[in-house]
């Protein structure tokens, strides 16, 4: 069984497999956060999806796909605002707008998602690529979707390419030095280590992937 | 971890209550008791706000009362508040004549305060920004847009508080809290790290007979760490970087801030301060106010800074104004 | 250990010389800088003088200053000062109304301060004694005059000092002190111990879970040690304490000092005020006055201690007058 | 080769032992303050004799005794106030003003100067004989000293048998509950402890039965 495009109940029940995730790998990312910053990122992470999740699910389906990514973002936003924790919030209300209207999200939409995504932490944090942040693995992953949409991909397919992309980006974070955040204070030290906001990025798709594959 | 708490995760919100219950000259609007201001807004005032992750005190909220801030977002510990809790405290303190938002160089920060002032903008609130970027161990010159704001922030809110009490407008409160940024400098040392709650594990390690000279007050990483030195050894080291930074003139002035950043007991601030007012008078600079104690911690961190704000006249005037808040107060001159 | 100090012989007098360049309003007699007096004594007013040893700030010499103390003398770290310092600062603060000696209990300061007295005697100055014995874990009901003093004393200063510059006479003074001393209780709890430089390593161990309720400020031994509760769980059984020993009824006042011992981070003072508010609160009893921070500490220990003080409308008047020292500046009301 | 009395030259020089003495035992001293108290007893009494007996040297013989005894007070109570700083400088100023006029100590002199040192600790600090003091070692050497004095002793053998004393009322002191000081609060946990101050009793008499032994 595999996904073809998202409804609202989909929506709904990827927030609750992103919800796990940050909590089981929360201590995974304190640790990661912590070799070159403030070891905040797994406390911020699984507060801001489990509050997303709960908020999901108390407002329900017929909120539609829009209403709910937007109530993600503004659920985020107050719960979660690190760094990180703003930024995926500004995302999520961006995706919002990206899909207004629409009740089904396929491949194409999905790019649109990812695409509007990246682009809003682009543009409220200020980071360029290759200064060694989410956006470095955000901005490929776009870019890869839009490129399987293109080829004509299923939304199973291209968000498979899409993890690749996003692994692929995540270990060439390794290679750039830190400009942002409390990790910007590490400079050189950051050489070699895969940057944390960089493998938010990266566990964000890689659910969604497993989520579209196994449906 | 050894610490008085109970859930770590309601260690901000019983501190606040704590806090409000000790203070009644703070409150909070919004329901929310992270979006702390002042009892009595003064009318027509400029008002000022500021924000931060908690773990800090007195930073940020500390500051609040006569003679300086108006409003403070708080967030969890070494966390940004949300864009809406600085939105709703610049609502409440705006009374017509804008809001200056001086706050620390943090990406975090930055993102939510500019979030909240394009908030406050939609309602026709006037806001400026001063970010704080004292930390003189956490970028070279030329680079200073990259600093970390530490305890040198106090400056920032002495001077720009004194001016918004004298009743003057936005844009003199701004210029002169710039002012107050650009003439204040901070070094650091870190000799033991904290403890946040929701972690419950030491930050970072460091040998039992070592220090780090700049470290963050979040535990970010200094310019140097080496075996513990003498007092005055390790202030002549920081001190130095302080010199190459700005040029002190004999016969100049200055204000000092001695800061704990936690652990370190008040006695070896003062061996500190010693050794810093020798500095000083070698150098024929005066040293005009000078405060001793906690100003900006790191929870349970040992370790110390020194600010210095290179006064002119104004700045002179601004710093010695009486002051009250429920954790600095001030008595004038 | 691993404190900023350059000479371990030298950590007091050191730190004494950072006071003084910091801190104008103070300067010292004969000389010697342990014999501590405001820069400005009051003609006809009564004199109020303490002393004990170091390693407490602000206790002692950082209430010397107006609306509270005129003199102390400085021991070394845990030491008692010597009969002819506090002889020097008696002499230099007598008016002619006479001096009233504030001290705590412990057997160096009470001997010192009796051959001073003996010496002030004989050049005819007239000198009371109060002697702070507030900790109710250092002994119990009954023998209260076995008790040591610790940071209840702050209320004696506080209350005597505005009586003394409101310029009662020294009877009057020292009834007011006395007053303070009888309705003030304090117990603390300790989390970590403390190094005496010149010792340089830990004065007691203790767990890494454990906590000591009733610990004195110099690591003597308290009540009980057990795993550390939580911060709830532990002021409600210091608290039980302090209830037990004097009768406060529905619609009583009273002031409440939370004191950090100095590793303590401020944060969680707050969050221990929180709880003997609501326990206040159950009881029907006003937290009229508040004071939260470090009042009297023990170099780097972590822990904590909570005094209250029983108002009367005397003492409610005179704990909340103005006072403006190096180390504690209250705007009156 | 022993000593019949004092004359000034040897008081210096007993001093001079003492100095030794303490700062030999200074961090014994601690440890055992340390058990029941607050660990400054060897820093005290390290500091109370090596000022002491430097002010001693630099005044001379020539001051005699009675002066010299005087200094060593007086300079005792500057440098070392603490509880048993005070009270040692209290006992040397009483001995002082006991063996007044005489330039030379023998047996007799030695035990007035015991009696009035014992005497003035008693007076300055109101503790009362089992109270678990310098005192309750302080006052039995005193009388030792007596009953030798009246036995015809000589000097080095009262001062042998004053030194058994103390050693008797040291061990004495462990089965005694400490009144006063920083050791009262541990209470009942200072019986089977010898006690701190007691000790220096017995270490000044020991050193003291030495010197005349040797010298
Ligand atoms: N200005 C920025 N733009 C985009 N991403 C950023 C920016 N600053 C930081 N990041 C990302 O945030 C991650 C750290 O997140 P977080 O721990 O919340 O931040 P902080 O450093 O404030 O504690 C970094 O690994 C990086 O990927
Ligand atoms: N009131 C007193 N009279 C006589 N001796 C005393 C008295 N109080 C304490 N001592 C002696 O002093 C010793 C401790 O000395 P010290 O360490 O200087 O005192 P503190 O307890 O003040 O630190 C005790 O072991 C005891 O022998
Ligand atoms: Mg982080
Ligand atoms: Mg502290
Ligand atoms: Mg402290
Ligand atoms: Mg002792």
């Amino acid at each position: 069984m595999s996904l073809q495009a998202f409804n609202a109940v989909d929506l709904i029940e990827q927030f609750k497999s992103w919800k796990e995730l940050f909590s089981e790998q929360r201590d995974f990312l304190i640790a990661l956060d912590g070799q070159v910053g403030d070891s905040d990122l797994g406390i911020t992470m699984s507060k801001a999806f489990a509050a997303a999740s709960e908020a999901l699910v108390a407002e329900g389906e017929g909120a539609g796909i829009s209403k709910l990514l937007r109530t993600a973002g503004a659920t985020m936003a107050r719960t979660a605002p690190s760094t990180m924790g703003t930024l995926t919030a500004t995302g999520f209300l961006r995706a919002s707008k990206a899909v207004d209207g629409k009740n089904k999200l396929d491949a194409n939409d999905i790019a649109l998602f990812w695409r509007a995504f990246s682009d809003g932490i682009a543009e409220r944090g200020k980071a360029k690529l290759g200064d060694k942040t989410i956006l470095d693995v955000l901005d490929p992953v776009a870019a890869s979707l839009e490129e399987s949409v293109n080829a004509g991909k299923t939304l199973p397919a291209a968000m498979h390419a899409a993890e690749e992309a996003a692994n692929a980006a995540l270990q060439q974070t390794k290679s750039m030095v830190a400009q942002h955040g409390k990790a910007a204070a590490f400079q050189q030290k950051t050489l070699g280590l895969q940057d944390a906001g960089g493998t938010v990025g990266h566990l964000l798709i890689r659910s969604m992937a497993d989520f579209v594959a196994h449906r | 971890m050894k610490k008085f708490l109970n859930d770590p995760v309601n260690f901000v919100d019983e501190m606040l209550e704590g806090i409000y219950l000790a203070h009644p000259a703070v409150t909070y609007v919004d329901g929310d008791k992270r979006c702390l201001v002042t009892s009595k807004v003064k009318p027509g005032k400029v008002g000022i706000a500021t924000g931060g992750g908690s773990g800090h005190l007195p930073l940020f909220l500390g500051y609040v009362g006569d003679g300086m801030l108006d409003g403070a977002a708080v967030g969890g510990v070494f966390q940004s508040p949300s864009a809406e809790q600085m939105y709703q405290v610049t609502k409440h303190i705006d009374q017509g004549a804008g809001v200056l938002y001086v706050y620390g160089n943090y990406s975090g920060d930055i993102i939510n305060f500019e979030m909240a002032a394009e908030l406050a903008d939609m309602d026709g609130v006037q806001v400026k920004h001063v970010v704080g970027n004292d930390d003189v161990a956490s970028s070279v010159v030329g680079e200073e847009h990259k600093r970390r704001g530490v305890a040198g922030i106090f400056f920032i809110y002495k001077a720009a508080g004194a001016a918004a009490a004298e009743g003057l407008p936005l844009d003199e409160v701004t210029r002169i809290a710039d002012k107050a940024r650009l003439r204040t400098r901070t070094i650091g040392v870190a000799l033991s790290s904290c403890v946040v709650p929701e972690i419950g594990h030491a930050t970072f390690s460091i040998g039992e007979d070592e220090m780090e000279i700049g470290m963050g007050i979040h535990g970010e990483p200094g310019i140097s760490r080496k075996k513990m030195g003498s007092a005055d050894l390790v202030i002549d080291e920081m001190m130095e970087r302080i010199f190459t930074e700005q040029s002190y003139n004999r016969g100049d002035s200055v204000a000092v801030l001695i800061n704990g950043l936690g652990g370190t007991p008040m006695e070896e601030l003062y061996i500190l301060f010693r050794r810093v007012s020798q500095l000083l008078q070698d150098r024929g600079v005066t040293a005009k106010h000078v405060w001793v104690g906690e100003f900006a911690t790191a929870m349970e961190m040992a370790g110390a800074s020194v600010s210095i704000l290179h006064l002119d006249s104004e700045l002179d005037r601004l710093v010695a104004a009486p002051a009250n808040t429920p954790f600095f107060q001030h008595v004038g001159g």
